[in-house]
């Protein structure tokens, strides 16, 4: 299960679409809109989406830890628009066998989804507001295999 | 050719559109692309440091050749989870 | 939040009770009934448990992982009595200002768990069933303090 | 002086009580509560070594004294979780 969405993020299905009758552990990150970044008290955030790409790469990430954990299942779901203080921006599940592999595949995945996945947040202040920069993505090396470039 | 442009966070904000048109000559490039556009719209100049381009929904290097009737995402440093 | 309880865990009021404004981070395990272990087929799984010094013991571990790492606020569930494949033995909440502390400090709540608190599976296969030894808890030394042992 | 016994998991199947009563003498040690309960029940005798005690909710080692009216947990190698 993935989705990027407005509405309120809710772990119930999301837990469900992971469970594997071989799997003993499910470990469930929430991102959650804190009061504070970097000493400043934050009013509340607003979050941008490329909806279609965003949903395209969770599943990439997914994929990823697919191929690098021993786990059962990854889903992810991510909130658009505007959060108030409290409310939950991201929820990442991931099933395996074991707590270990569960808690460090799902960790992982968070790590990636904030590096690549195309959703921005800006921080609304008091006193002014700035669309937060965080990771540049990886672009894909040019190959031999694409269209040579015009000159 | 004319390729499509999609505008995010901060630089939707400040051109105020989500999409915008762009002419091109056939066959321009990625690159070509990032010059036309600090040409038409000043202001993103400044952005244009820190910006990857997608085609297809997918992350694509300045050298990627563009077709006719593209659409074409500017994606400035992602800042999605908490 | 802290229970030993024979009815279905339910995640969502734990995920509140541990919900901190200054936490951007919570994370959640679910420990899940699998359908087998070591290789053997488990029908279900019988918890037995006391459960007075089980939530005192839960607590305990709150209280280590409180001391141990940067985390807000931590809480832990137990269920006892027949579990069938798929329900949810155990859910561990820990919210914390960043991901890696709340996932770090979660992963240890579930390993100390393990090791302290007085509960018990009975694994249920089709041809017999077995309690199953786990961790033999520390037990404290034996200090000047106490009284002198009758000879 | 008699403490009360609780037994758990294995040990309570084995037994068949939830809650026994041991009498002990007054002074009585953990260790001296588990060498009678060996004679009186020897077919808890297998599990002693990996067996520690808690009273009042702690553990507690062999030299813990005990006093008349304890309540005893006999807890087998724990295995909470999933």
């Amino acid at each position: 299960m993935f989705a990027v969405i407005p509405d309120p993020l809710d772990p119930a299905p999301l837990v469900q679409a992971v469970r594997r009758d071989e799997a003993g552990a499910v470990a469930l990150f929430y991102g959650v809109v804190r009061n504070e970044n970097l000493g400043r008290a934050v009013r509340y955030l607003e979050y941008d989406a490329y909806p279609e790409m965003a949903i395209k790469k969770l599943r990439e990430v997914a994929d990823e830890v697919q191929a690098q954990f021993d786990v059962t299942a990854v889903g992810a779901l991510h909130r658009i628009g505007r959060l108030e203080i409290g409310e939950t921006s991201l929820l990442v599940a991931v099933s395996a066998p074991h707590r270990r592999e569960a808690f460090e595949a799902c960790h992982y995945a968070v790590d990636r989804i904030k590096q690549v996945v195309p959703i921005w947040k800006k921080e609304v202040w008091d006193d002014g507001a700035e669309w937060i920069e965080g990771h540049i993505p990886e672009v894909p090396e040019h190959t031999a295999g694409d269209p040579a470039p015009a000159t | 050719m004319t390729v499509n442009v999609r505008l995010f966070a901060g630089l939707h904000d400040l051109v105020g559109k989500r999409d915008i048109v762009l002419d091109l000559p056939d066959g321009a490039t990625i690159a070509q692309l990032r010059h036309r556009l600090a040409e038409e719209y000043p202001i993103v100049e400044a952005f244009l440091s820190t910006l990857v381009c997608a085609v297809d929904e997918e992350y694509v290097p300045s050298e990627h050749v563009l077709a006719q009737g593209d659409n074409v995402a500017l994606i400035p440093p992602v800042s999605g989870g908490a």
